[in-house]
């Protein structure tokens, strides 16, 4: 125990982050105009660094033959889960800089703090899915949720940028405040801050004690301010405001890889930490699920703004990850539901990306761009950005072979193997209840005529990149998943369950 | 060392905070709030001697009270005040916000009495001053019990976002 | 009345959720973006009252060096040192559009 | 190729749209001729097929497996496994049919958005015949999906003034149906894997675990787990108060959409209720009221969906209500559980598309030249398009039944089929086939006043005065189909040869106390008796041949 | 045997023709459209001739079986394996055959129908050389020839029910020939939707004998009959069987209830009229009773089922025909009458009888329709014969054929309906004096409204309107009087085909083995009162004549009817059919309604498309009443629900709820807040005090 050369190795990832984070303050500072371009660049190239750097521990950790190693002091740890989340969040910020390039450009706000604030925010995020340690989690959560206010107001002319940002910053804080009320009472409650120590003592002393009462609104409030960041109902309320308000690459990046963050600290917190509370928390979760489902999908019905349709399609998204939650805690037989969160998770990664990053690549000369309407004809305007949209929101609905699909069908898989089938009846019939609005934009981008003197979409050559790459994820996912199923497995240890093991072959 | 925790103390402060808070969410004038702000950290600093962690104390005398609420008092003066004087403080949803948020305030204080035996204080700790800012370090930087040694790293993260946050957001031309 | 003349973690307990309340109250009812910013303060400082509360009742069972609690405050306060600092950047931002800090005027985006 | 000819079969459209992908839109005519090329293509390499099968017809099972369990995606155990049975064969053949059919016929009536069009077909085309062809319930999923989409987009770009309504209510009606099957389809999974130990979605081995879902998870889940397939297929064929997305979707969608909807794509429920709710809940069908339902449905649809096509002004929307009359007697057919029933329905499926199918092209040709669907707008069409009008004829002579023609040999093979049990969800056979029989007759009446109304009398309109008759290729779209129609009319021996294996294979695991047909009783059935060589040669039958044949029948009289 | 061994070339021959007018008809000349389907219909002829003579001989080498020739199995798989149970439990195929079968039942038809056909076929060319459309015309008779053969030569009652559905079709082309006439595509609808109602209850009529012998083949279903004659006896399902078929019969032959379609069968032309609706087509329900005589024999309710619906026919459409004006309609309700004798004698069990009625009627209803053809070529068209008079000079080969039917059907004696007639009326009388005193009335009114005809025709005062008309009257062409004669000649001759020597009979007598033998008993014994009753008869055939001579002798323009003199109820209820028609386009179609109500066909259609568009349909759209309900209710809400309504919303209700879940989210940030907090505060409400 102790601080050792490890240690090092483990934070490499995050250091280097930083480190490019920093680097990108600086040059920014000598950059000409016109040369802002090798902003997005440095970006790209940490974040390839740090994929890099992930990579090292990977190899590493196979070296070492190790499911996982912990580090910093027992407050971290670097096992194939945080290696995936890493690998996602490095993905998704890829894509997101690639998309915010052009974007930034014409908003007229390239500036090197949007690209540094962004990977400091990825810095944040992979303390939260590596951390143990209620401590390093809020902190990273923080450092996280910070970064991403000033992203979401980033566009600083932009009303609808300052009132995104000023809401989601009040609201995010005062989830915090609430967060931060919780996880004292879970320290006091347990006199530790390591989710295995709180774990411990929540099993031996408290659940059976009559500390359970504080427990409980330990627990509530610390599930309130990880429900507020994956955006569930009743926490939901930030999410469509601040969705809409931000700077389209933003919100496809929070719309991801933030709440992507979100779900890993969830499910680290829950499975490890507060897994002895599960009796509370499981209904409570079933609840939140069905009113999340139930609200997004219909306040998702009659939304004219495009953004804000994909925000409540996303809160829609939550609801039925969280049925696979509860699946997945149900019995330790079943790890289909956590699969199914994390493939989900992959998988939205890429179609939701993809989707904004259309959405993006509207905007142009002085066309804000995330009107229904503005996506009218796109077909005739740019037709494989239409195509690839239509994948993109039949991947978010669910239809097969898109990636889209396997998520839900993990979930609903896990749903139906413990026994849930009512649920998973309610969330099925909700994904067709979803398909409605994603249908909406199909209909807008094939079936509407475009606008008259609307020309074809400039589209910039690193948006290309992005939607091709979301596009092409998206496809082969849904065609082959089998290695990322795989995947998947191998992030939860799942190789080594019998009852997988028989499965992967 | 023991008797510094008085019930004296211990009510007169509370009741500084509480009044403070009141004032706080009360007051029309910002400045008036921001002074009744101080006024409960201060009294919090003096609660936190009372629980031996004058380390702690020091931190929210020098950094909170002097160094957030300043920038508290800077916004205020930097943003219009004369018009917010004259219009309503409180919003139209004020009275269910206040039973909402009683009823919240309510139930944790219900829960916590319900069991009054819960978290007995403990008796005759032996305290020396130097300890608890060692100890507060030994957490922080220690090479074999510095558990919270990256957190403190990512913190200054935070605090650097902060910065950059606060200048890109302030800052009229970048 | 010896529960309230004996001073135990439960009185600090009841304290922080009073200030807490304070807090949500304030959130939830001011029109002036800044006091909401300020009440957002106050349920930190509940959140650390409890924190160096509990530290103190936990160096009572594990010896003196148990002060997790105490660096837990610490990171609190830095977080609301920065969560203040950016927010009232954003506030400062919002406020040179829309010339006003009253929360209720931020309704643009809605539905 | 024989080893592979389902694959090439497949794929064949699939890689004609890959082809249009590349050619520039501007270039109609080549893209035209490249989708032609390809369907007719895909015709033509399915004819290989049916030598090949033709040998195999007797043999049990299915044929041409290619692929194996888990070579798709091992991880949950599917597979991509595809392989025909005499059922699947015919509905694939008829598939390629019409595909090329209706590329075929939409020549001249798309002249917007060219290449889309014919990109999605092929993608159409190839989805639909993975529906038929697969043999891992997974793949069969992702097939039954996935059509959708193209569907869904056919209609709502190519289609009439409400298509966004009719293409969104098509997606979503049938996809309600079908997530639902996809719950029921995880929990066959997960039953087989708590049998076998083995996780697979192989149909063949679902064959053999399902049916014991009912012993094992009592009769109400397996009721439910019933009802969660059986929307999903009620929905797709459509049956009847699950029918509503289907008029909506006829009239939007255009001509060539149509056809493959009403041709192809509504076999789908009916090969889904053949070749899962059958074999899968035989318990279920055995108790319960569940079969009672069914057939009630099944008899409601064929006289409401009669009934309401007598009354419909639009000829796109009557057509498509005499579609519901239809396959309530599939239905019907499927559900008297009995291989003549189930065979009379295949071949009534057989027969709606190519009838159906004929039939919405009769009324896109009258759509192309006038632009109006009203009925009120014609009259006296005869006149000036008499080919037309006699193709017209057969074609509503074939819809509704005439002997000698397919709609005949279906509709009397489910009726006898039907009739011929002793009981039938607590009534006897004769009871739902009375009910049934009414349906044929208002077939008549609803086409015939139909042709009334538009063949007949004087040319009122003035606009009707110019048309022109068919083109050759429209002729060219007719005449496979009015040759189908004399065939399956004349001479169906060869259907029912071919769907006499699958066709008892179902049955039996529907049904697992039905009785093997005994032996012939030799006194009363003298057809049996006849030489299988007098009746195999019937052209070129000699005088010697034909008193062979004729003999042994007139000896016991 | 060249002919027996290839019979099934009789109904291929016409088909062929039909093939070659459907494929090559508008390229041909007129002269090769009629030497293809006139020949064709010639060669069907000399080949039935040649079977029937050539199974003469072989019947009386083979015990007198049924000859049958199996092409091949057309319905079923023919391995035997796809099978259904049949009522004991057994197992028997699907099984129908493209198979033809020759008996002498199947002989008489074979032979009037191809040579009267060929007659029609022949008048046709001179009726119809005039009109456009020759070879659709020459087409569909000969797809008629076809369907027809096809019926009579079938083995199996499936095919036959090809053939039976087959001259429905050919019925119905051949109405609406004149398609753009409205009243003719009516009328033509109206006889192939009648027809298919009958023959829907053929289908079901077939199932149950399928059910019962397992076999749908005559000879299996008729050694089926016999050999269980005992335990059958009076079965229902014999019965339902029996009154089944009776359906199909009904509406092919037109009885009761479905005989409604006939009359306005007229509106084709007249040759067409003649060989269909007279001669042909209508009696193959009397074929296929008869063809179905043992398990007819088996119910004898069934039986009786049968002579009461034929006798009630014959007289409620005879009665009809006293006061008809058009001349076709008169034949027509004429023929609805003999078509009543014609059950009537079936039902009594007299087949022969009923057969030999048949042979007969095909003759001198041929003739007597070909010759009011002739008549109204004559007359330009004219068809009413309160418009016509004094012909008989002017047409004289017409009058005097027309003459020679009328008096065939009026039965008087010496010509062929004297004797048929005559043995129908004696057999009723055996089975019940009722039947007989109906059918005694019903003879008293064709003798009336016959020669009512011929005089009004023919020898009455001409009452023509124009004297274009007038002078353009002529004699019909050869072709056209040709077949009339022949026609003539055989309506007198056909009867001595059964008399003195009862040849007919002893033809049929393998066919109707059993059946007879119930009734010759009684024959014997009262050879008398058969003498005396057939003296009625010849009384009344002479009484009718009288009558109508004494009320149209002098028939002036704007002569009075007499039963209009006697009783103007009765007739202007006779004159409109009793209401038949329109009773039925009240009730039973709907296609006019009853005060503001449709009820029948068309309203059930009408209510059903009702329910699907509001009903079934607005429950998936989100219960569209619902939604104007709600409307009423909140003006509030109107907004909203416009706003859905305005895309015909799927889902109005998901959008009713959509917007107030959308006012949740009413962008202020302390109202998020607030939602947060109730949240909060409901949770650990719940679990604290749960």
């Amino acid at each position: 125990m102790g601080f050792t050369w490890t240690d090092y190795l483990l934070a490499l990832p995050i250091v280097l982050l930083t480190l490019f984070a920093l680097g990108i303050l600086l040059i920014d500072l000598m950059l000409e105009p016109e040369k802002k371009w090798v902003n997005p660049a440095t970006a790209v190239i940490g974040v390839l660094f740090s994929a890099t750097g992930v990579y090292k521990v990977q190899m590493w950790l196979e070296a070492a033959n190790s499911p996982g190693v912990p580090g910093m002091m027992r407050t971290m740890v670097m096992d194939h889960y945080s290696i995936y989340f890493f690998y996602l969040f490095l993905a998704a910020t890829v894509i997101a800089i690639l998309m915010s390039a052009r974007y930034l450009e014409i908003e007229n706000e390239n500036h090197g703090e949007y690209y540094a604030l962004m990977l400091l925010a990825v810095a944040g995020m992979m303390c939260m899915a590596c951390g143990t340690d209620i401590v390093l989690l809020f902190i990273g959560l923080e450092l996280m949720a910070i970064s991403t206010y000033v992203l979401v107001g980033f566009l600083r002319r932009d009303r609808r940028s300052n009132e995104a940002a000023l809401k989601y910053l009040l609201l995010g804080a005062f989830s915090s405040g609430i967060f931060a009320y919780g996880l004292s009472l879970l320290y006091g409650l347990t006199g530790t801050t390591s989710l295995q120590g709180i774990q411990y003592q929540l099993y031996q002393n408290v659940m059976p004690g009559p500390y359970k009462p504080v427990a409980i609104i330990a627990l509530i409030t610390t599930m309130t301010g990880l429900l507020f960041k994956i955006a569930a109902i009743p926490f939901h309320q930030w999410a469509p405001d601040a969705y809409e308000g931000a700077p389209t690459s933003i919100t496809g990046f929070m719309s991801v890889a933030v709440k992507a963050a979100a779900w890993a600290m969830l499910l680290r917190v829950l499975i490890s930490g507060l897994m002895p509370m599960r009796p509370i928390w499981a209904p409570m979760l079933v609840f939140v699920s069905i009113a999340t489902m139930t609200g997004a999908n219909f306040a998702a019905l009659t939304q004219t703004n495009t953004k804000r349709l994909l925000a409540y399609s996303s809160i829609a998204h939550v609801g039925y990850m969280l049925l696979g939650l509860v699946a997945g805690t149900a019995t330790t037989l079943s790890p289909d539901g956590i699969k199914g969160i994390l493939i989900y998770l992959l998988v939205y990664t890429f179609m939701n990306l993809g989707a904004f990053g259309v959405i993006t690549a509207l905007r142009h000369r002085n066309v804000i761009g995330d009107e229904l309407d503005d996506l009218n004809g796109l077909y005739s305007r740019a037709p494989v950005e239409a195509v690839l949209m239509l994948v993109f929101m039949l991947s978010l609905a669910g239809i097969p072979p898109l990636a889209g699909f396997w998520g839900k069908y993990f979930i609903f898989l896990s749903l139906i193997g413990t026994q849930h089938y009512a649920l998973a009846a309610l969330g099925v019939l909700y994904s067709v209840f979803g398909l409605y609005y994603y249908l909406k934009i199909a209909n807008a981008m094939f079936m509407a005529a475009p606008a008259k003197g609307e020309e074809r979409l400039p589209v910039s050559l690193s948006m290309r990149a992005a939607i091709a790459l979301a596009g092409i994820a998206t496809l082969y996912i849904g065609l082959l998943p089998n290695s990322f199923i795989q995947m998947v497995n191998w992030s939860l240890g799942l190789a080594n369950n019998p009852n997988v093991a028989r499965l992967v072959r | 060392m023991n008797p510094v925790a008085t019930p004296f103390f211990f009510y007169l402060l509370s009741g500084t905070m509480i009044i403070g808070g009141i004032l706080v969410i009360t007051r029309k004038n910002a400045v008036h709030s921001a002074m009744a702000l101080i006024t409960a950290l201060l009294a919090q600093a003096g609660l936190y001697l009372m629980l031996y962690a004058p380390f702690v104390a020091g931190v929210q005398i020098i950094l909170y009270a002097g160094g957030i609420m300043v920038l508290f008092l800077f916004v205020i003066m930097l943003i219009n005040l004369e018009r917010t004087l004259k219009e309503r403080q409180f919003n139209q949803q004020w009275l269910v916000g206040i039973v909402a948020a009683a009823a919240l305030g309510g139930l944790f204080i219900a829960v916590y009495t319900k069991g009054r035996n819960l978290f007995p204080a403990s008796e005759h700790l032996t305290y020396v001053e130097s300890q608890n800012t060692q100890g507060v370090a030994n957490l922080l930087f220690d090479p074999h019990v510095g558990m919270y040694m990256f957190a403190f790293e990512i913190a200054s993260l935070l605090l650097l976002v902060a910065i950059i946050g606060a200048v890109v957001m302030a800052k009229k031309r970048i | 009345m010896d529960a309230m003349l004996h001073i135990s973690t439960l009185h600090y307990l009841v304290l922080g959720a009073a200030l807490f309340l304070l807090g949500v109250i304030g959130v939830l009812t001011r029109r002036n973006v800044v006091i909401i910013l300020m009440s957002i303060e106050l349920i930190l400082n509940a959140v650390n009252l409890n924190l160096v509360a509990f530290s103190r009742y936990w160096q009572g069972l594990h010896g003196p060096g148990a002060l997790h609690g105490q660096v837990f405050a610490i990171f609190i306060i830095t977080d609301a040192a920065a969560e203040a600092a950016v927010g009232l950047g954003i506030l400062i931002a919002f406020f040179r559009n829309k010339e006003t800090v009253n929360v209720d005027e931020v309704n643009l985006l809605k539905w | 190729m024989y080893n592979h000819i389902l694959s090439i079969i497949l794929f064949t459209p699939l890689v004609g749209a890959l082809l249009l992908l590349f050619v520039p839109k501007e270039n109609k005519e080549a893209i035209r001729w490249i989708a032609n090329i390809f369907a007719l293509g895909g015709f033509l390499i399915s004819l290989p097929l049916v030598p090949w099968f033709w040998d195999k017809r007797f043999e049990a099972g299915f044929k041409f497996i290619e692929g194996s369990a888990n070579n798709w995606i091992p991880s949950i155990g599917a597979g991509y496994v595809i392989g025909i049975d005499g059922i699947s064969f015919l509905l694939i053949m008829l598939t390629t049919l019409l595909g090329w059919i209706s590329i075929l016929s939409s020549w001249s009536a798309i002249e917007n958005r060219v290449k889309e069009y014919y990109i999605w077909f092929l993608v159409l085309q190839t989805g639909m015949l993975g529906v038929f062809m697969a043999l891992d319930f997974f793949l069969f999923f992702v097939f039954w999906e996935a059509m959708l989409v193209p569907m869904y987009l056919l209609i709502g770009i190519w289609g009439g003034p409400r298509k966004l309504y009719a293409a969104i209510k098509f997606f979503l009606y049938t996809l309600a149906g079908s997530v639902l099957m996809l719950l029921g389809i995880l929990f066959l999974y997960f039953h087989h894997h708590a049998i076998s130990q083995v996780y697979t979605f192989s149909i063949p081995e679902l064959y053999k675990t399902a049916p014991q879902i009912y012993s094992d998870y009592g009769p109400h889940a397996a009721t439910l787990l019933f009802l969660s397939f059986f929307f999903a297929f009620a929905i797709k064929v459509p049956m009847f108060p699950f029918h509503t997305w289907l008029p909506d979707a006829h009239v939007e969608a255009p001509t060539a959409g149509s056809v493959i909807l009403a041709g192809v794509l509504l076999k789908m429920g009916t090969y889904g209720f053949i070749r899962f709710s059958l074999p899968f809940f035989p318990n279920v069908l055995a108790h319960g009221r569940v079969r009672f339902w069914v057939m009630t449905l099944s008899v409601i649809a064929i006289i409401y969906g009669a009934l309401v096509s007598l009354m419909q002004k639009d000829m796109k929307k009557l057509v498509a209500y005499s579609s519901v009359s239809h396959l309530g007697f599939c239905t019907l057919g499927i559900f008297a559980l009995t291989p003549l029933g189930l065979s009379g329905s295949v071949l009534q499926q057989i027969n709606h598309g190519i009838s159906t199918g004929a039939l919405f092209l009769i009324v896109g040709i009258l759509y192309e030249r006038r632009h109006t669907r009203e009925i009120a707008e014609y009259g006296g069409i005869s006149n000036v398009m008499p080919v037309y009008a006699t193709v017209t004829m057969i074609m509503f002579l074939s819809s509704m039944g005439l002997p000698l023609l397919n709609g005949f040999v279906g509709e009397f093979s489910i009726l006898q089929g039907t009739f011929m049990e002793k009981e039938i969800a607590g009534h006897p056979g004769w009871f739902w086939t009375a009910w049934a029989v009414p349906g044929v007759v208002l077939a008549a009446a609803y086409l015939l006043w139909l042709y009334q109304r538009v063949f007949f009398g004087t040319v009122t309109n003035p606009k009707n005065e110019k048309l022109h008759d068919l083109t050759p290729r429209e002729m060219a779209t007719f005449v496979p189909l009015i040759i189908m129609a004399f065939w399956i009319g004349l001479y169906p021996k060869p259907f029912f040869q071919i769907l006499e294996q699958p066709v008892k294979e179902t049955v039996m695991l529907a049904r697992p106390d039905y009785r093997e047909p005994g032996a012939v009783n030799a006194g009363l059935k003298p057809a049996a008796a006849t030489p299988q060589a007098a009746v195999d040669n019937h052209v070129a039958m000699a005088a010697e041949a034909a008193k062979a044949a004729s003999t042994p029948t007139q000896g016991t009289n | 045997m060249i002919f027996l061994n290839h019979i099934y070339l009789i109904p291929l021959l016409p088909a062929f023709g039909a093939a070659v007018m459907f494929f090559f008809g508008r390229r041909l000349q007129k002269s090769t459209v009629s030497a293809v389907c006139v020949g064709m219909v010639a060669l069907a002829f000399i080949m039935a001739c040649g079977s029937v003579m050539q199974y003469t001989q072989w019947a009386d080498a083979h015990d007198h079986q049924p000859y049958q020739k199996i092409l091949y199995t057309w319905l079923g798989s023919d391995t035997g394996h796809l099978t259904y149970s049949t009522h004991d439990g057994t197992s028997a195929p699907l099984q129908a055959d493209a198979g033809f079968l020759l008996d002498p039942l199947s002989s008489i038809w074979l032979l009037f129908v191809t040579g009267v056909g060929m007659l029609i076929h022949i008048y046709s060319i001179g009726y119809m050389g005039h009109e456009g459309g020759y070879y659709r015309f020459f087409g569909y008779l000969n797809l008629f020839m076809f369907s027809m053969l096809t019926l009579i030569l079938a083995n199996n009652y499936v095919l036959m029910f090809v053939g039976w559905e087959g001259v429905g079709l050919c019925s119905y082309l051949l109405i609406g020939f004149y398609f753009h006439k409205k009243s003719a595509s009516d009328a033509a609808n109206k006889a192939f939707i009648t027809n298919r109602i009958g023959d829907a209850g053929f289908i079901l009529g077939m199932f149950f004998i399928a059910w019962m012998a397992g076999s749908l083949r005559f000879v299996d279903v008729n050694r089926f009959a016999h050999e269980n004659a005992s335990a059958l006896m009076g079965s229902p399902i014999i019965m339902a069987a029996t009154l089944l078929l009776f359906v199909g019969a009904c509406g092919k032959s037109a009885q009761l209830p479905l005989y409604v379609w006939l009359p306005d069968a007229m509106e084709g032309p007249t040759p067409v009229s003649a060989l269909i609706h007279a001669a042909t087509m209508v009696t193959a329900g009397v074929y296929m009773v008869a063809r179905s005589n043992a398990l007819f024999l088996l119910a004898p309710k069934s039986m009786m089922v049968v002579a009461i619906v034929g006798a009630l026919t014959a007289i409620f459409a005879a009665s009809i025909g006293l006061v008809q004006n058009d001349i076709k309609r008169v034949l027509a309700y004429s023929t609805v009458s003999q078509l009543g004798y014609m059950f009537l004698a079936l039902g009594v069990g007299a087949f022969t009888a009923g057969v030999f009625h048949v042979f007969t009627h095909a003759f001198f209803k041929a003739l007597l329709f070909l010759g009011a053809g002739s008549v109204i070529h004559a007359m330009s068209g004219e068809q009413d014969m309160r418009n016509m008079g004094a012909l008989s000079d002017k047409i004289p080969v017409t009058f005097r054929t027309m003459l020679v039917g009328t008096l065939a059907i009026a039965g008087i004696p010496g010509l062929a309906g004297f004797f048929s007639k005559d043995e129908i009326l004696w057999k009723a009388w055996n089975y019940h004096w009722a039947l007989w005193v109906i059918g005694f009335a019903t003879a008293l009114m064709t003798s009336f409204y016959m020669f009512r005809l011929i005089y009004l025709t023919f020898w009455s005062p001409s009452r023509v309107t124009s004297h274009e008309v007038e002078h353009h009257i002529h004699e019909s062409p050869k072709s056209m009087t040709g077949p009339l004669v022949v026609l003539a000649f055989f309506s007198i001759a056909a009867g001595y085909l059964n008399w003195p020597s009862n040849r007919f009979e002893k033809f049929l007598e393998p066919v109707f083995a059993n059946g007879e033998v119930a009734t010759h008993a009684a024959e014997g014994a009262s050879r008398g009162l058969e003498l005396a009753l057939m003296g009625l008869s010849v009384v009344v055939a002479f009484g009718g004549w009288y009558l109508a001579s004494l009320f149209y002798r002098y028939a002036e323009k704007g002569y009075r009817e007499p039963i209009d003199a006697a009783a103007p109820a009765v007739y202007t209820t006779l004159l409109n059919k009793y209401y038949v028609d329109e009773g039925y386009d009240y009730v039973v179609t709907g296609r006019r309604k009853l005060g503001d109500i449709r009820l029948g066909v068309l309203g059930a259609g009408e209510a059903s498309a009702w329910i699907d568009s509001n009903l079934i349909d607005g429950a998936v759209n989100g219960a569209g009443w619902i939604t104007r309900l709600m409307a009423r209710i909140s003006s509030w809400w109107d907004k909203w629900i416009i706003d859905g309504v305005g895309v015909n919303g799927p889902a109005i209700l998901a959008r009713m709820i959509s917007y107030p879940t959308r006012l949740l989210e009413w962008g202020l940030v302390q109202w998020y807040a607030l939602v947060m907090t109730a949240g909060l505060v409901g949770f650990v409400f719940y679990y604290v005090y749960h």
